[in-house]
C-alpha cells in the first residue's frame, strides 16, 4: 500500500485526515480513489497543487506510476523565478 | 519645432542626421540612425548601458544632446571590432563568460576600451572604480574584472 | 508658445547676446555646460521648452591658468580633464578629490566645475571644497564682469546668484600659501555613483612649528546650501591639529549642520557623519600641509 | 537514471553560441526592434497610492494631432476570476488584467490608468498630459502592520481570507493564510535547553534587471497579433495576453527578443496586451517601452516581509523545535511568495517539531512578482540569522551546528517528501575546510556563515534537433537565453551526438516554431529543457541506427552507436565502415528523408539545491558603513554543464543578495509614493563595492537527470542576506534584525549599544 500525505490546507477537504494508505499503481488511480472517498477533492488537486512521488516533485502528474512502497506528498506548486 | 541638421563622425564614418533640440544622442543613435547596439537602461546617467565616446572621451549618450555631436567624433560599440576581427576586449569577455544576459555588455565594451586606452595596466581597484558607472546585475562583476585584466595583458603584449 | 532650441555660440559676445535677447523677449534660455544635471532635470522635474545655450565652445569657459599668484579654472572644462591636471593636484588636491567624486567615469567625461556649482545642489561635492579653498566666481554679463565668493554664489536649493543674462566663466583661486593643505571627504552608502549624504572640505595653513595659523571648514548636504563653519575653523586655529582640536572642529560642524530627513539620510545620521568627515578631512589636510613644509 | 560517466564536452567552458552578437551590439533586445509605420505608446499612471477613479476624460488627448489611439480600462474585456495555474503567487487572471490597466480603483502609485499611441514619444507625452482623471483619494495601506490592523483600510472590500477552515465573516487585507506543522511544537520547546527568538524584517526590493520591459505589437484586421518582447517565457506571454484580451491563443504569436535580465520579474506581462489593444485601435504597430522609473513603480518587486522565528535546541545543538510566523506583502493583489517562503525556511534541517504560519497580505504597492528563489531569501534570512544567535548561545561553531541538524538523502523535508541524493552536508564540509573560513580577521572585521536552499523546478519543455545535410546540428528550443543556456544546450547535444560543440547551433524559437515550454525560471532550463534536448538527441541516435542498418541491409539490432558513429555489432559483416552522423545525414534522402529528433516532456524530480555562503566584512564604527572584503559561495550544482556559467550564477546571486542585505530598499513617503525610483538612489551594488566572489561547485548528481544536473540559478541569492548580517554581528557584537544594513541603521544600532 502506498502512503499518501496531505498538507494542512488539503486536510480541510479530507475531513482532517493527514495521511492514508492507498492500494494504487498510478497517480491516475490515486485520484479516482481520493475523489471517491472525498468528493470534490480532485478539483482541489488537479492544476492546483504539485505532487511528490518518492521525492520527485511533479507538476500535473497523471500516468506516473506509484509503487506499493511509494510515498506520495501533495504540496504547493513551486515555479520559481 | 525646427529640427537641427548635424554633421558628425560615427565610428570613423562621416554621418549626418536631423534631430530635435532636446533629443539625446542616445535617442538619435537608436531611433534616427538605428544603431541599437547602444542600450538604454535608465536615461539618467546611472547605469552606463548607453556608454559611447565623444572625441575619445567616455560619456553616457543619454546625457549628451544629439545636437552636441556637431563636428565631434562619436564611438559606439558597433565600432569596437576591427572589421571581422573581434577586439581583444570582446574576445576576453567571451572567454571569461563575463556576460550573462548581455544588456550591459555594449556599454562595458566601450568603457573598458576607454579605460585601457588611457591606462594599459590598471590595478583591480582602478578597474572597479573606472567601471563603477556600468551596472551589471547578472555577473556580480567578478568575471568582468578578470576579463578586463586579461584583455589588458593581451593588449600590452600585442 | 516657446519651443526647444539649441545654440552653441563660438564667442562669449555671441553667448551673452543670446541671453540678453531672451531676457528682453521674456523667453527662457538655459546655459548648458556638461549637462549631467540639466538633461536629467529637463526630462523629469522641469520639461518646459527653452533655448539651450551650450557654452562649451567658448575660449573663456575652457581657460585653465596657473599663474604664480592665481589659478583660474574655466567653468566648462570636464572633470576628467581637471583631474588629470598635475598643477591643480599640487595646489588644491582636495578640490580635485571633490571633482573626482562627482560621478562615474562617464559623468566625469561631461560634468564641469561650473555646472556643479551653478546647479547649486545642497549636496554638490565641489562646493564645500571650493569654499574651503576660497574660490571666487568670475561672472560675465552684457554689463561686463563681476566676481563673487563661492559661498555667496549659491543662494538656495538649486538657486544661484546669476541673473538670466549672466554666464559663469570660471573660478579664481589665490595660490595657496606655504604649508597649506586641503582635503574633501563625503559620505555615501556605496563606494561610487551616490549623491553625498554629507560632505566636508577643509583647508589649513600651518606655521613652521606645525601650529595651524589659518583654516577654512565648509560642509555640504547638511543645509539648503553648503555652509562655511568659522567655529570649526576656530577650533583648529592655534592648535597642532591634535585629537581634541579635531574633535572640537567635528562638534562645531555637527552643531552648525541643519540637515533634513530624506531618502538619503536622517537628521541624526547626517549631523553625526558630518563631524566625522570634518575630523578626517582636517587630518588629511594637515598631513598635506606638513608634506609641503620644506 | 543518472549514469556515473566521463564526459567528453560537458563540463568544459566553450564560448557561448550567441556571444559574438552580444559583445558587438548586434544582439537585438526588447527595445531594439522596429516596424514601418510604428507608433510609440506611453502609459498614464496613478499619482496616488490608493484612490477611487471617479472619471477619465480622454477626448482632448484623442483629438491631438499625431495621436492615433487612447485606451483605458473600459477598452479591455472584463476578465472573470480564474486562478492562474502557474507556480507560487501566480494569482488570478482578473487581478492580472486589473494590474495591467486599472478599472475602478488605482491600487498603487504608478498603477496604469490609460495609454496612448502617437507618432513620437514627445507627442505621446503631451497626450498623456491632456488626459484628465478625477480621483477620490483613499488612505494608502503601506506595510504589513497597517494592513493587518483591526481597523485597517480595506484595499479590496470583496477579499476574504483564504485557507481558513471556514469563510470568515469580514473581508480582510490578508488574502490567504497557510499552516505547516510536524510533531508537537510546544513539547519540542519544552524539551529544549536553549530557546532563541527574533523578529526580522526585510524591505520591498526589485530584481533590478538593467533592461526595462519592452515590446512591439501588431494586430491585423483578421485579429491575428504578433508580439516581439523581452520575456522569460513567451508562451506565458501568449496565454496571459490571450486571457486578458479574450483572444484565441492561436491568434497571438510571441517572438522573444534577447532579454536583458529578468530574475523572475519578466515571468508575467505588463505592456503586451496594452500594445496589442493600441495596435487594434490605431491600425499600426505599437512600441511600448517602460522607463526605469516605471520599472520601479509599476513592475513586480519582491515582497517586504516580517518573520518571527523561534528555535529550541539541546546543549549539544540538536534542534528540538522551530516555529515561524511569516508575513509577506503581496502588493495590490493577492499572491505573494509566502508559500515557498514557508516551505523553505526550515528545509535544510531535521526538525522533529515545527509550526509555520504564513500570511499573504495586500498593501498599496505594485503586485509582487517572482524574484530568484521567490520567498526563500526573506524567511531563510530570519532563520539563518537566528541560528547564528543559537550557535553563539551554545558556543558551537555555526557550521557544526548546521551540520548536526543538516538533512541528507532519505531525510524528510519540512515541506513533506523525503530528499533524494542532496549535497547539503558536502557544502557544509567544504565550507568548514575552506581557507576563507579560517582566514585571520583584522580589527573591525567579521565573518558570517549562512545556508541556502531552493527546490528547483521541472515542468514542461520541448526540443527539436535537426541534423543538417553536412552533419551539423541545429537545436530548437523555447527558453529565452538569459545566462548562457544556449551554450549548455549545445554542450548536451554535442555530448549525446558525439559531435564537436562548434558544430551545434541553438535557436530559441518563437511560440509558433518551438514546442510549448515553460518559463526560463525556477532554475529549470538546464535541467528540464536540457533533458528534452538529450532525449531529442537520443531520438536522432535511434533513427541513425535504423537508417544505418537499412543502408547496410542488416537488422537494427545488429548495429550500435559509439562516439557519434553507427558501427556494426561484432560478428556482423566486417567490411562495413562505421557511418558518422554526417554520412547518415548525407544519405538521408534515400533512407527516409531529413533527420529530425523530437522530445517533449513534463520533467519530474528537479533536484533540491543547497548552498553555504561565507561573508567577510569590515564595519566603520564611526559611520556605520559596511564594506564587503570577501565572499565565498559554495553550492551543489548536481553536474555543472558549463562551469563558468554556473559560477556566474553563484557570483551574480551573491552580489544581488548582498545588495538586498546592505542598501537596496523601496523608500516610501507617507502618501505611499516611492522616493527612490531610479538607479541613483535605489543603490544596487556597483563594481567598486564588491570583492571577487570565490566559488566552489559541489557535484552530487541528481539521480533524475541523465547527466545529474540540478538547477543552479536561484539558490545563490538565498544565503547572502544572513551571511552578511551574521558577519556584521560578528564584527560589531550587535545584532540588527531589519534589512537593509544601511549605514544609518547600523550606526544607530552601534550607538544604542554603546550608550
Amino acid at each position: 500500500m502506498a502512503r499518501v500525505f496531505f498538507p494542512e490546507h488539503l486536510t480541510q477537504h479530507t475531513n482532517g485526515i493527514r495521511e492514508l494508505d492507498a492500494d494504487v499503481s498510478s497517480f491516475r488511480e490515486l485520484l479516482q480513489v481520493l475523489e471517491r472517498r472525498f468528493p470534490g477533492i480532485e478539483s482541489r488537486i488537479v492544476g492546483k497543487v504539485a505532487v511528490a512521488i518518492d521525492g520527485d516533485i511533479i507538476h500535473d502528474p497523471f500516468l506516473d506510476p506509484i509503487a506499493s512502497d511509494s510515498e506520495v506528498y501533495f504540496l504547493h506548486r513551486i515555479e520559481g523565478g | 519645432m525646427s529640427r537641427i541638421h548635424v554633421d558628425t563622425t560615427i565610428n570613423g564614418v562621416a554621418t549626418e542626421f536631423l534631430c530635435e533640440p532636446q533629443q539625446s544622442l542616445l535617442e538619435v543613435l537608436r531611433e534616427e540612425l538605428k544603431l541599437t547596439g547602444t542600450k538604454e537602461g535608465c536615461a539618467t546617467g546611472d547605469c552606463g548601458a548607453c556608454s559611447v565616446t565623444v572625441d575619445g572621451r567616455l560619456v553616457c549618450s543619454c546625457l549628451v544632446l544629439g545636437a552636441e555631436a556637431q563636428g565631434r567624433k562619436i564611438g559606439t560599440v558597433e565600432g569596437i571590432a576591427d572589421g571581422d576581427k573581434l577586439h581583444p576586449i570582446q574576445q576576453k569577455f567571451l572567454e571569461h563568460a563575463a556576460l550573462q544576459c548581455g544588456i550591459c555588455t555594449p556599454g562595458l565594451m566601450v568603457a573598458t576600451k576607454a579605460l585601457l586606452d588611457a591606462n594599459p595596466d590598471p590595478t583591480e581597484e582602478e578597474i572597479r572604480y573606472y567601471l563603477a558607472g556600468n551596472l551589471c546585475r547578472c555577473t556580480g562583476y567578478d568575471k568582468i574584472i578578470r576579463a578586463v585584466q586579461d584583455a589588458a595583458q593581451t593588449m600590452r603584449g600585442a | 508658445m516657446q519651443s526647444f532650441a539649441y545654440e552653441a555660440p563660438a564667442t562669449l559676445k555671441g553667448a551673452l547676446a543670446i541671453l540678453k535677447d531672451h531676457r528682453k523677449r521674456k523667453c527662457r534660455a538655459q546655459v548648458l555646460a556638461g549637462g549631467t544635471d540639466l538633461l536629467v532635470q529637463m526630462r523629469t522635474v522641469n520639461t518646459a521648452p527653452r533655448t539651450i545655450v551650450d557654452v562649451k565652445r567658448l575660449d573663456e569657459t575652457n581657460e585653465l591658468k596657473f599663474g604664480p599668484k592665481k589659478t583660474f579654472v574655466g567653468a566648462a572644462i570636464p572633470g576628467v580633464v581637471l583631474c588629470a591636471q598635475k598643477k591643480l593636484n599640487q595646489r588644491h588636491p582636495g578640490l580635485v578629490e571633490s571633482i573626482d567624486l562627482i560621478g562615474s567615469s562617464q559623468i566625469l567625461g561631461r560634468a564641469t566645475l561650473g555646472g556643479n556649482l551653478c546647479n547649486a545642489s545642497p549636496a554638490g561635492d565641489t562646493i564645500p571644497a571650493l569654499i574651503a579653498n576660497g574660490g571666487v566666481c568670475v561672472i560675465a554679463s552684457p554689463r561686463g564682469k563681476r566676481e563673487l565668493p563661492v559661498e555667496k554664489f549659491v543662494v538656495g536649493v538649486q538657486k544661484n546668484a546669476l541673473k538670466s543674462d549672466e554666464i559663469l566663466l570660471g573660478i579664481r583661486f589665490d595660490a595657496p600659501k606655504p604649508r597649506t593643505g586641503d582635503a574633501y571627504l563625503r559620505f555615501i552608502p556605496r563606494t561610487e555613483m551616490d549623491i553625498a549624504v554629507a560632505g566636508a572640505g577643509v583647508s589649513v595653513t600651518l606655521d613652521k612649528s606645525g601650529v595651524c595659523k589659518a583654516a577654512r571648514v565648509a560642509i555640504g548636504a547638511v543645509a539648503p546650501t553648503a555652509l562655511l563653519v568659522p567655529k570649526a575653523a576656530k577650533a583648529l586655529i592655534g592648535t597642532k591639529l591634535d585629537a581634541e582640536a579635531l574633535d572640537a572642529a567635528a562638534a562645531a560642524a555637527s552643531e552648525a549642520a541643519k540637515p533634513i530627513d530624506d531618502k538619503r539620510g536622517t537628521v541624526v545620521f547626517r549631523k553625526k557623519i558630518v563631524g566625522v568627515l570634518v575630523k578626517r578631512a582636517a587630518a588629511i589636510a594637515a598631513e598635506r600641509a606638513k608634506g609641503k613644509q620644506r | 537514471m543518472s549514469e556515473a560517466r566521463d564526459f567528453r564536452v560537458v563540463g568544459t567552458r566553450p564560448i557561448r553560441p550567441d556571444g559574438v552578437d552580444k559583445v558587438t551590439g548586434r544582439a537585438n533586445f526588447g527595445a531594439d526592434f522596429s516596424l514601418p509605420g510604428m507608433l510609440y505608446a506611453q502609459v498614464l499612471r496613478s499619482p496616488h497610492a490608493h484612490a477611487r477613479i471617479v472619471s477619465i476624460d480622454t477626448k482632448k488627448a484623442a483629438k491631438m494631432p499625431g495621436v492615433f489611439a487612447v485606451v483605458t480600462g473600459a477598452d479591455f474585456p472584463r476578465v472573470g476570476s480564474e486562478e492562474i495555474t502557474g507556480g507560487e503567487g501566480a494569482g488570478d487572471y482578473r487581478d492580472l488584467a486589473t494590474n495591467i490597466m486599472a478599472r475602478d480603483k488605482a491600487l498603487y502609485h504608478g498603477h496604469a490608468v490609460a495609454a496612448v499611441a502617437a507618432v513620437s514619444p514627445a507627442v505621446a507625452a503631451d497626450a498623456l498630459a491632456a488626459i484628465k482623471v478625477k480621483y477620490k483619494v483613499l488612505t494608502p495601506v503601506m506595510d504589513l502592520d497597517a494592513a493587518m490592523a483591526d481597523d485597517a483600510t480595506l484595499i479590496d472590500e470583496t477579499l476574504f481570507t483564504a485557507g481558513l477552515p471556514e469563510k470568515p465573516a469580514k473581508p480582510s487585507n490578508v488574502a490567504a493564510v497557510m499552516e505547516m506543522k510536524r510533531g508537537d511544537v510546544e513539547k519540542g520547546f519544552a524539551q529544549a535547553d536553549v530557546v532563541v527568538e527574533g523578529t526580522y524584517r526585510t524591505p520591498t526590493v526589485h530584481q533590478g534587471y538593467i533592461e526595462p520591459h519592452a515590446c512591439v505589437a501588431t494586430i491585423n484586421q483578421g485579429g491575428q497579433a504578433t508580439v516581439w518582447c523581452c520575456t522569460q517565457g513567451h508562451f506565458d506571454v501568449r496565454s496571459a495576453s490571450a486571457k486578458v484580451l479574450g483572444m484565441n491563443v492561436s491568434d497571438i504569436r510571441v517572438i522573444p527578443s534577447e532579454i536583458g535580465g529578468g530574475f523572475g520579474g519578466k515571468t508575467t506581462i505588463y505592456g503586451e496586451p496594452v500594445a496589442i489593444l493600441l495596435s487594434k485601435k490605431s491600425g499600426r504597430p505599437i512600441k511600448l517601452v517602460m522607463t526605469r522609473d516605471e520599472v520601479f513603480r509599476a513592475s513586480g518587486p519582491a515582497s517586504a516581509t516580517k518573520c518571527v522565528v523561534k528555535i529550541g535546541a539541546k546543549r549539544d545543538g540538536t534542534i528540538t523545535a522551530m516555529s515561524a510566523w511569516l508575513g509577506y506583502e503581496a502588493g495590490a493583489f493577492k499572491g505573494s511568495s509566502m508559500a515557498p517562503g514557508a516551505m523553505c525556511i526550515f528545509a535544510p534541517y531535521n526538525v522533529p517539531n515545527f509550526l509555520i504560519r504564513g500570511h499573504d497580505v495586500l498593501v498599496n504597492k505594485p503586485k509582487v512578482a517572482a524574484y530568484r528563489a521567490p520567498g526563500a531569501p526573506q524567511s531563510m534570512y530570519a532563520c539563518e540569522s537566528l541560528l547564528d544567535e543559537l550557535a553563539r548561545k551554545l558556543d558551537i561553531d555555526p557550521i557544526d551546528l548546521r551540520m548536526k541538524n543538516a538533512v541528507e538523502e532519505g531525510c524528510q523535508a519540512a515541506y513533506g517528501p523525503k530528499f533524494n541524493a542532496i549535497g547539503f552536508k558536502q557544502c557544509l564540509e567544504a565550507a568548514k575546510r575552506h581557507p576563507n573560513y579560517t582566514k585571520a580577521l583584522g580589527p573591525g572585521e567579521g565573518r558570517g556563515v549562512a545556508a541556502g536552499f531552493w527546490f528547483n523546478a521541472g515542468m514542461q519543455s520541448s526540443a527539436e534537433i535537426h541534423i543538417n545535410e553536412d552533419g551539423t546540428v541545429t537545436v530548437i528550443e523555447g527558453n529565452p537565453d538569459i545566462g548562457g543556456s544556449r551554450a549548455s544546450m549545445a554542450l548536451m547535444a554535442a555530448e549525446e551526438l558525439g559531435v564537436p560543440y562548434e558544430r551545434v547551433r541553438v535557436q530559441v524559437a518563437d511560440t509558433e516554431s518551438a514546442g510549448y515550454t515553460n518559463v526560463t525560471g525556477g532554475s529549470r532550463v538546464t535541467f528540464a529543457t536540457g533533458m528534452a534536448v538529450i532525449h531529442a538527441a537520443r531520438d536522432i541516435i535511434a533513427q541513425c541506427k535504423q537508417r544505418a542498418a537499412a543502408t547496410w541491409g542488416v537488422d537494427a539490432e545488429m548495429v550500435d552507436w559509439q562516439d557519434g558513429k553507427v558501427i556494426p555489432k561484432p560478428g556482423v559483416n566486417a567490411e562495413l565502415k562505421p557511418l558518422t552522423l554526417a554520412d547518415i545525414a548525407k544519405g538521408s534522402p534515400r533512407t527516409g528523408g531529413p533527420l529530425l529528433g523530437r522530445a517533449s516532456l513534463n520533467a519530474r524530480g528537479a533536484g533540491a539545491g543547497f548552498s553555504v555562503n561565507m561573508a567577510h566584512v569590515k564595519v566603520d564604527t564611526e559611520t556605520g558603513k559596511v564594506d564587503v572584503l570577501g565572499f565565498t559561495a559554495i553550492q551543489d550544482a548536481g553536474k555543472a554543464i558549463h562551469p563558468s556559467y554556473v559560477e556566474g550564477q553563484m557570483q551574480g546571486g551573491a552580489v544581488q543578495g548582498l545588495g538586498w542585505a546592505l542598501n537596496e530598499e523601496y523608500v516610501y513617503n507617507a502618501d505611499g509614493v516611492m522616493q527612490n525610483a531610479g538607479f541613483l538612489d535605489y543603490r544596487m551594488p556597483v563594481a567598486s563595492d564588491m570583492p571577487m566572489i570565490d566559488t566552489q561547485i559541489i557535484e552530487v548528481a541528481n539521480p533524475t537527470h541523465p547527466y545529474g544536473v540540478r538547477g543552479v540559478g536561484e539558490v545563490p541569492i538565498v544565503a547572502p542576506l544572513a551571511a552578511a548580517a551574521n558577519a556584521v554581528r560578528d564584527a560589531t557584537g550587535v545584532r540588527i534584525h531589519d534589512l537593509p544594513l544601511s549605514p544609518p541603521r547600523v550606526l544607530e544600532a552601534l550607538d544604542a549599544a554603546r550608550s
